[in-house]
Order: C-alpha cells, then structure tokens, then sequence
C-alpha cells in the first residue's frame, strides 16, 4: 500500500532503513550512538527499541573496527548498515575502505560480495566546527569498487538507501547534513523503487546552460536557475544522485542540448569529482560545448570556521557569476 | 585512588602541601565558573557549541597544575579549562567553539596543543613532542588527555605503544567520565579497568578518584616525575563523571536517568574540597569570596572578550593554508 | 606451555591423543614440504614471491586442525601452508603469490578468508564474521592469525577490543617469529609479553611454545573450545622464529646473525614431533616415508598446477570490480 | 663543490638524505625496516650506521603512528622524514595526514609549521602484489595544505627530495617504485639547488600535440614521443614534476603552443589528478583546444595482479592512440 507523507530528508532515511529492516531480517545497524541515542542526527532513532540491541546497537568508538566488522558480518551473510559519526571521521576506516570494501568483489572473482552501506552525515552549510563538514566524495569516488550516492530530497534519499542497502556491492551513502531537516513529500510504497543508483536526474528544464549538481549544491543550482529565470536566462539543473556509476547519459545529453555547463559541488575543486564532470564531459561533447565547462566550487583551502563558511561555500551568486563567465558572446 | 573522601575527610596521609590545595581549589573555582559562562554564552547564541567539563573540574585543574613552564599540554574539545588554567586567555582557547578560527591561540606561547577534535589523534603528537624533546636533551613531560571513549581508536593503541618502545615522557591521562556521548563505558570495553590498557604496552598504570583533586594531583606530579625521570610514558586513569550533556546539542535524558546523574552530585570535586579546607581551618569565607571575585573577574573578561565579537578576517582563509600562498590560492582568495 | 620438549620427551601430561600426533606429523611434513617446494619455485621464477612459514608449522598446521568444518580461519601472506591445511587446494592458495589472481580460491568453501595482506586489517573482519555467525546462532568459531608486528597496528587494537565487548568467538593466534621483517621484537614493543596484551582488553591470554605442535594444539583447542561455549574472545601467543628470509627478496644477514638462526634448527618442530613419535613407538620407518609420499604428492601436484601456467584473464579485470559492470567498465573493457 | 656521478634514482633519494642529515641536524628520518636494513628498496642504506640511531630509527609496525610522531616531532623542531613502505601501506595514516598534517599550519594560522615529509614508494609497472602498486596522488592532491611530488629523474629526485625537506611544508614525496633502478648522471652539490616544487619542466619539445605526464608515466609519454617521432609527428612531453603545487603556466603556455593535449597518468582515471589537469587546462585554454583533452590513465579497476597489470598501465600504443584521437581533421 502506497502512503504519501510530508517528511524531513532525515525522516525519509529513518523510515527506510526501518523499512529496509523489517522486509529484511539480514539488515542490521551499527556504529557510533545509532543505538538508543538514534544517531546524533537521530537517523537511527527508534531502531533499537523496535528491532532489538542485535539488530540495531552501538560500538566502541572505533571507525576502522566499525567498518572492517561489517565486512566480516557481510562476508557471512549480513548486510550492515554503518554510520560514521561525521565525514572527517571517516577518514580513520580509510584503509578498511580502499582495501577491503572496495576490493573484496574483485579480489575474489566475484565470491565474496559485500552488501554494506557506509552512511556519512557529510559536507558543510550547518555551522558545524572542524572535521565535521569535509566534503569527502572525491577520495570514495576515486576508488573503483565502491558506489557513491549523494540524495539531494527526501524522496531520494528514501529511495537511493533503500537500493544501497538491497544492492550486492558496497555503497558510500552522503548524506548531506544541511538538507536533513528540508521537507518534501514522499511516496512510500515500502518496497524498494525504480533504481536511482547510476541515474542522474533533469530537476529543472532549460536551454541556455546547465548546471549540474549533487547533495547539497542541487538545492543551490535551482535557486540559482530560479533567479536567473528572473533575470531572463534559462538554466537547466541536473542532479548526478549518483557519483559512482556515473550517469553519462542524461548528463551529456543535458550538455549537449544547451552547449553550456556549469557543475557546482562544496567540496574543494582540486582533483575532485567536479574536476571529472568538467572533464568527462568535454571529452564527450566537445563540439558541443561553446563555452569551457566552468566549475563552482569550494576553494582548495580546509573547510573554514563556522564564521566563515558562507565564503567557501557555492552559492547562488558565484554560480550565476560562473554562467555569465561562459561567453555567450562567442556562440 | 583517594585522598580526601566525599566527606571532606583525608582517608590518607601524603596529601599535597597546603598551598597546593589552596591553588587547587582556586582553580577548581574558576575552571567550574568558566564552564557556567561558557554555557551561559551558547544559551545566549554566543558560542555554537561547548563540550562542558562541569563535574570534572579536578581533572582539568590537576592536568594543568602539575606541569612546569616547559611541559606541554595536549587537550581535547573537552579541555577549555585545562587549557585556560594552563594560561592561554579563555577568549582564545573558545575561538573553536565560537566559530572564528580553529585554534584561537599560539600553541608555542603555554605550550598547549589545539584543542583536538579526531579522538586519539593528538596522542601521538604528543608522543613525537616528548620524542623530539628527549632527542634534544630537554627535560618536557607532555600531558596527553583523552576520553574514555577515544581510548577505543587505533591511535589510542599506536600512541601507547610508541611511547613505550621509545620511552617517551608523556603521561597520558584518561578521564573516565563513564560516557562517550551516549555510549556507556561498559559497551566501550570489557576491560577490569582503562588503567589495565597499560599493561599490553609495558606501561604502568594508575587508577585516582578523579573528583578528588588532592588525589589527582598527587598521582598525576608522581607521573609526571617518573617520566622525566626516564622512566618512560606513564598512564593514569581518572574516574569521574561527566555532569551535563555531551555538549548542548545532545540530549542526555535518552540515554542515562537522573538519578544517575544526582548521585554524582554528593561526589562534586570543589564541595569536596572545600569542606576539607575548612575542617582544617584553611580556608576562611573571606578567603573564598577572594577566590570567587578571582574567577568572576575570569569569567566576565571572557564574557566581554567573547560578546566582543571581531569578525574573523576571510582572506586568512587563503593566507596559512601554505608558508607561501600557492597562485592557485591567491587567485581564489582575490575572487571570494 | 610446552607439551614435548627439544628432545622429544613429553614435559607434561595431557598430550593430544595418538591420532592427533599423527595427524599432525603429517601436517607437518606436508607444510615442510610445500614451503620447500614453493621456495623452489620462486628461485625458478614461478612463483612471484613467497614468505615461508618454513619453521613455524607447527603454527600453522595446528591452526587449522584444531578447527571444525564451519569454522573460520583468517590468514595472513605468511599462512599458505595453514590455508592448504585446511583444505584449499595449494596451486589455487598461491595465485596471489604466483600474480594470477588477487586470491585464487573460493573462500567459501572451505570457510578460509583471502590471504590479508596489509597488516591487521583481517582482524576485524574475523570478529565480523563470528559475531555474525553467534546472531544467526551458529556454532562457529574464527582462527585469525597475525604476526608480532601486526600486533602494532590500531586495527589490532580495534579488533580485539570489539571482539571483547561483543563477546565474539574468535581466537587471535599471534605467531611471534621475533622479526617483522628486520625488526625485532624489543622494537615493536615493550610489552613483558604478546599475551599480555590480552589485558587491556578483557581477554585471557596464553603464551605457547610455537615450535611444539602438540602444546600449539592443545592450547589452541582450548581456546576453540571456550571460544565456542561462549567465554568470549581468547588470543594465544606461539613463540617461534621465522627461518627464512621475510621474502626471497629480503636479505635478512642485514640484521641478524647465522648463530641466532643457527639456534633455532634444534628446536625444529618436525624432529622433535617425529623423535617423540619414534620414542613411544608409534612412528615406524614405513609409516614415515608414507608420510613423506603423501607431502611428496601433494608438492608433486602442486609443481605441476603452477608450472601449468594458465595465463589468467585480462576481462576479468573489468567483470567482478561490482556485481553488474558499469557502462564505463564496460567501455573500458572493451578497448584494453 | 660541485660532483657529477651516475646514479639510479633510489641512489640519488639515499644522496639526498644524507646530505639533508649532514647539512641540519633536525633532520630525523624514521619508518618500518629504514634502520639497519636500509629500507625494503633501501633508500635509507647506510643511514642508521653514518648518523645513529637517534637519527634514524625503525619504529614500531604502525602507520598511523609514524606519521602521528613525525607530526609531534615536527612540532617541537624536528624535521621528520618518515617512509611508507608502500603506497597502501599508506592508507592507515590518512586521517592523521588529512586532518593534522594538512591541517596544522591552517588551523594555527601559521604558529604552527610541520616541516615533514612523508616519502611513499608508489605506482606499479614491478610485478608487485595486490596493495604494493597504488597510485594514490589524488586522495593526497585533493587535499588542501599538502604538497604533493613526484621525480621522474634521479635528479630531479635528489632536488625535489632536498626541497621538500627543507620545506616549510608538509610534502607527500611519490617515489615511482618502477623508475628506482633508472639511472642517469647527477650533478650534486650538497646544496638544494633551485626550485622544482611547483615547476613543471618541459622534456621535449614538439608542435602537433602535448603529452602531460608525471612520475612513473613520465618516461612513457617520451618513448611515445620518441615513436611519433618516427611516425612523423611531433609530441611536446610536460613533467608536471609537482602536482600540487600545479604550475599552470608552465603547462597552459606548452598545451597552447600545440593546440592538443593528452594527459598520461597510471592512476585510475575518475575523479583524479588527470580529471584535473585536463579540466583546468580546458578552462584556461579553451578557445587554444582544437580538440577536446584526451586521458591515458589506468582503468577505474583495483590495480590488477601481476601478470594483468601490463593492461592497466598506460604504455605507447595507448598513448599514442589518444594521440590519433585528436579529431586532426578538424584542425
Ligand atoms: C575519530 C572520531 N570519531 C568520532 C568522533 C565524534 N565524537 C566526538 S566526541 C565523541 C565521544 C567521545 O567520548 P570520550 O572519549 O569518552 O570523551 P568525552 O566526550 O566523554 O570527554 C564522539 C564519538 C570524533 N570526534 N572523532
Ligand atoms: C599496513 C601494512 N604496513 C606495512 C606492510 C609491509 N609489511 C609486510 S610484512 C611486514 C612485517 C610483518 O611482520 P609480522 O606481523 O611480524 O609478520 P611476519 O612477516 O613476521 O609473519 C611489513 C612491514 C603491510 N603489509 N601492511
Ligand atoms: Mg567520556
Ligand atoms: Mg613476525
């Protein structure tokens, strides 16, 4: 049965993996206070309480013991759902991801497969201090054997985390914290929907540039197209939703159709994720473009103090600054 | 360990010298009313966030007191007021937690490490600061705070066994505080005690009541002492609790009761202490009004200092990422 | 614990009974001669690399005996002759080292976990697989295995505190050859043991005498068996000492001496099982060379398995980095 | 006084070392096995037995805590200079680099430097086992605060080594494991001797095309250049020499001298240094480009066994087939 509800993006996720760990007794939760605390962004709340402390509990503060249990607990049939606390605090279960999550598939010829989901509150926007808004995309996506998925709504995320954890390859979900408490309605039908991973997304139509975008920036690039509207320009949005498979498709098809592009991401555009976008896709439609594809990033610089993040972060004025940058008088 | 019982009674002898508990307590007293400003200052917006050491006064206080001039100092976001009792100035040590910079002060000027926020993570710098200091033939011992719950991470483990084998002169100085956030120390280890985390390093361990600042003191100078002795790093483990929430953004009552926590009350460190200077007729109401106006002075100067509120410059953005800004950043910095 | 000491003479009671002496001379032999054999290949160019556990197999061989069918075992790059013990075929085991593949056999089906190569990271997932197992209320148990030096890494740490609080049935089996390739122990800790390190953790620890098979088996059966009725994690220290090189690319005359190695062949675990054995008259000349045929076999068979050199796939490459390739790896596939 | 002598490139980082020991006594080298054994590719021969043990050590087994101990040693006047033994190996510091190594001076506003360096033996093209050949520049490039470089030359080893240790910086020093044993004449001074971090060197000059390289794939791209030759077409080859800093002056001039580009990299494509370089190249020389920047890099695969890993790596004919790519018609 199909029930619409107004949800926050960070009920959406909780009522998936309640979703997820009622159709499926193999799913179990853990990580850092995901037990009776529900999470510090009360993603898990409730999960102990209506599942039991085996399926939903917490662990010793320890990144690299969290993800390197689940991998053992996937090798034997489970599939774990992990929260890391905070994006920088990822970074200690590194060698457990690169080694291991993202190689295990391969390293066996395809025996040993590892149904786990990494969850990472990520990204900035929240007037969070050091190491608690790290853009850390870039260093997952460029690690073959993982997916990246970043949900820009609510009915996404619901969505894309139920396919994560239903999928038989490890998942790095980022989830990104500005957008926890952005509402929308959702469909839950209870079941897992139409694949999101590998799809990216139209949000907005348009004809004279587009933008494209993940997580938390999707939210700026169509403010930024609604003032531009305003302004007379006619910008389209995609949403990548899914960094790793990357969507080549829509995307180029979207570069394609206006000859102008724009990507906007918060993390730091040094051989990041925006620097692939801009790269893949001028490889791939070179012809088309008229204009080099412009990025709208944060500045290769550490993620700034609360009072200052307003600077690093893209927003709706460097991301039109970056549309005007693109030339028009050429084509 | 302990010395002076909740009662206010001294259970043992080799108590610190007077002065010594009187400086104590005058650091219990100001590091409590710069935890309440603190608090006071997020209530008020002026802070984003302040991880409070309300109940864990005589830790904070111990830490810093045993140390000498050329001793170094390694906190956690915990650890404002070791930090300040240390010396660096309270507005400083708060930058983090107001937002305007990551660490406020000048680690060289007290010697005091920034606040550290990846759990475990400054253990081994301190390791490599005592190390480096050992190499050049100075006397520093480094002080190396940690959680109950970051004794968990590997760096824990790295730091503790780096140290041993290098015989640096670092104590390192737990306070158990029964919670990481809201995970109770028994889902955090199975282990008789943290303390016995020394023993798999070869390091000797202690275990001091760590609301009893007469005992922390003492066990942490003895401490302190063997490792400049060369005896190598020692650790210390000090139980305590910790009496308001995680920070302010957490909600405590989901995870312990009140009646937990009420019992902690009856264990408060400057009650303690207080009563036992008074049974021995050293301390006097007068003298604790001077101590009070001490720490209210303390506590209104960072109140001003922080409601002052100088907004933080954006082009240091750009300016410390490297000795020398790269072009790549200078031109960024010229566009923000 | 030693059970049979350098002379063969039984220093306790409670050896394993007759067939599990036999049994495990046959191990022995067989692991003697698949390390000889594996050598020979390498010098041959066959084989890539291959660290031997050339003198550690009575380790090894115990490791994998002491284990029931649903069981696991976690191997380190060293532990290919505890891998084959177990059953996984040896040309199938040396693919990594031959450069094949990554690991060349299925996991699964003889519950053994790929060869880890970077150190200490299998830990965890052994405490992942047997807490799994105890939540599906299986019966298993996991032998995870790691050197003296891996012990220093933070997933070490991590593992076995996680084990301990989840109460997981895993048992750490620490081979201490005295060397992590050129460093020896007194440089990777300071610790008075390996076992000690159970400590800090809540697990009991036991120190064995590496090169005495049957004290190997009877304390790593011990440690199954508590594992198993639910006691917890356990970890066992075997002390031994690594007779070959690292790898046939290490020069280990850099840092130790011929006599210290020297040492350590009267101490052979072979000769002194095999003295034992002959002693209580229940090893015979005949029964000896079936042994040796049937070691011999198995390197005869293993010899020809790499020697058949079967060049590897290169789309496999492209067909197992996820479960269904993405269009660009089939792309790319496609044009390599 | 100034030597000239012939030496393999692991000769020349042994040179380096021990001149940067003799000239300042800060200099503190420490790792697995660098003692007595001189290292796994004995880099450090002989270190432990001119300077001693207090100047060069082997520590415990823990990669975390090298680097964690280097940055405490740095902090208190030491100038630590410690190995990963190999490029995964690497991986269980990377919190400690990203969140404290990169960080410190930013965090501090400058009170507090980390003069270290972290060498990595990396890339493949040895025959190396699985975790033994990871390119692994883009998880560190991607990081602001870092240099990162990588010598293609002995001499450029030796200068590059020399001033990432007397740098005010924390450099990420990638020694291509494969170019150890090449050898070339030196000239050794004893002194660093100019700067080479953040300059890129032309290494052939040529007109229809330029190949952008660093580190290990540096001598492939001039063999390649070395066959086109023969073929009749003349290839630019750029050795970045330093990825972060990036000298886009350097390559932007000879990429519009040429009008084409093809970026040749060992690292798996996605989200990589070579996304960067050709995205920001594309961005700076847009209206230049007579074609779109083509990428030989290795595949978005974990990095193959042994007998495989000659597919993975680019070599001539890759290259050279990117270089047929250029759309010459168009131009
Ligand atoms: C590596 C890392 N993981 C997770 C966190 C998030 N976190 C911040 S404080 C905390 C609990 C720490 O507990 P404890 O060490 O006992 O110190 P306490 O807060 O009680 O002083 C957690 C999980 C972090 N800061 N660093
Ligand atoms: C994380 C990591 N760091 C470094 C290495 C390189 N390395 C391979 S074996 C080895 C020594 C291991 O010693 P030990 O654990 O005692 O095992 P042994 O080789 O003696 O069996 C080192 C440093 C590695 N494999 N993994
Ligand atoms: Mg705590
Ligand atoms: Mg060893």
């Amino acid at each position: 049965m199909t029930v619409h509800e107004k949800l926050s993006m960070g009920q959406a996720l909780n009522r998936a993996l309640r979703d997820a760990m009622a159709a499926d007794p193999s799913v179990v939760v853990f990580g850092e206070d995901v037990g009776p605390l529900g999470g510090v962004f009360r993603i898990t709340d409730g999960l102990t309480a209506e599942f039991g402390e085996d399926r939903c509990f917490d662990t010793p503060l320890a990144e690299s013991g969290i993800v390197g249990v689940a991998v053992g607990m996937a090798m034997n049939g489970m599939r774990p759902v992990v929260e890391m606390q905070f994006d920088a605090f990822a970074y200690p279960a590194f060698e457990q991801i690169v080694s291991h999550v993202a190689k295990m598939r391969n390293r066996t010829r395809g025996k040993v497969s590892l149904p786990m989901v990494i969850r990472v509150p990520y990204a900035g926007g929240i007037g969070g201090v050091e190491h608690h808004c790290d853009s850390s995309e870039a260093y997952y996506a460029h690690t073959p054997g993982l997916h990246v998925v970043a949900p820009a709504t609510p009915s996404d995320a619901y969505d894309l985390l139920r396919e994560a954890i239903a999928s038989p390859d490890p998942v790095v979900f980022l989830e990104p914290k500005k957008l926890y408490w952005s509402k929308e309605e959702v469909e839950l039908s209870g079941r897992p929907r139409a694949s999101a991973i590998g799809r990216a997304v139209v949000r907005r139509e348009g004809t004279d540039a587009t933008l494209i975008a993940y997580g938390p920036s999707v939210p700026v690039a169509l403010e930024a197209a609604e003032v531009a509207d305003r302004e007379g320009r006619s910008l389209q949005v995609v949403d990548l939703r899914s960094i790793v498979p990357f969507d080549d498709e829509t995307v180029c098809a979207a570069v394609r159709s206006t000859g102008r592009a724009v990507v906007v991401a918060e993390a730091s555009g040094f051989a990041s994720v925006s620097s692939e976008i801009a790269a893949r896709v001028t490889e791939r439609c070179f012809h088309s473009l008229a204009a080099p594809i412009r990025r709208v990033t944060g500045y290769d610089i550490p993620y700034p103090p609360p009072k200052l993040e307003h600077i690093h972060l893209p927003n709706v004025e460097r991301v039109l600054e970056a549309v005007d940058d693109l030339q028009w008088e050429d084509s | 360990m302990t010395l002076i019982g909740v009662d206010g009674r001294a259970v043992r002898d080799a108590l610190p010298d007077d002065a010594a508990l009187m400086r104590a307590l005058q650091g219990l007293i100001t590091a409590r009313r710069l935890n309440e400003q603190a608090y006071a200052l997020v209530r008020q917006g002026r802070l984003a966030v302040y991880p409070s050491s309300h109940g864990q006064e005589a830790c904070q206080v111990a830490a810093a007191q045993v140390l000498d001039d050329g001793d170094w100092l390694f906190p956690t976001y915990r650890d404002t007021a070791a930090i300040a009792e240390r010396g660096v100035d309270p507005v400083e040590a708060l930058s983090l937690l107001k937002g305007d910079w990551h660490c406020g002060y000048d680690p060289y000027e007290h010697k005091v490490a920034p606040h550290t926020t990846p759990l475990a993570t400054q253990l081994p710098h301190a390791v490599g600061v005592a190390h480096a200091a050992r190499l050049k033939g100075e006397p520093t011992v480094v002080m190396a705070l940690c959680g109950d719950g970051g004794t968990s991470e590997g760096d824990f483990h790295e730091a503790l066994n780096f140290a041993a084998v290098l015989k640096a002169p670092v104590v390192f100085f737990l306070q158990n505080n029964e919670y990481a956030i809201s995970v109770p120390l028994s889902r955090q280890t199975a282990a008789p005690s943290l303390a016995h985390k020394g023993i798999g390093y070869g390091i000797k361990g202690e275990r001091v009541d760590g609301n009893d600042v007469a005992a922390v003191l003492a066990v942490l100078k003895d401490a302190v002492d063997r490792a400049r002795a060369g005896e190598g790093p020692q650790l210390v483990e000090a139980h305590t609790y910790r009496m308001q929430a995680h920070t302010n953004a957490d909600d405590a009552t989901r995870y312990r009761t009140d009646d937990e926590v009420a019992a902690w009350v009856d264990r408060d460190p400057i009650v303690r202490l207080e009563k036992h200077l008074r049974d021995r007729d050293l301390l006097t109401d007068s003298l604790l009004s001077e101590m009070r106006e001490a720490a209210e002075k303390k506590a209104a100067s960072m109140r001003d200092g922080i409601n002052r509120d100088i907004a933080p410059n954006p082009s240091d953005l750009f300016a410390y990422v490297y000795a020398t800004p790269t072009t790549q950043l200078q031109e960024q910095g010229a566009q923000a």
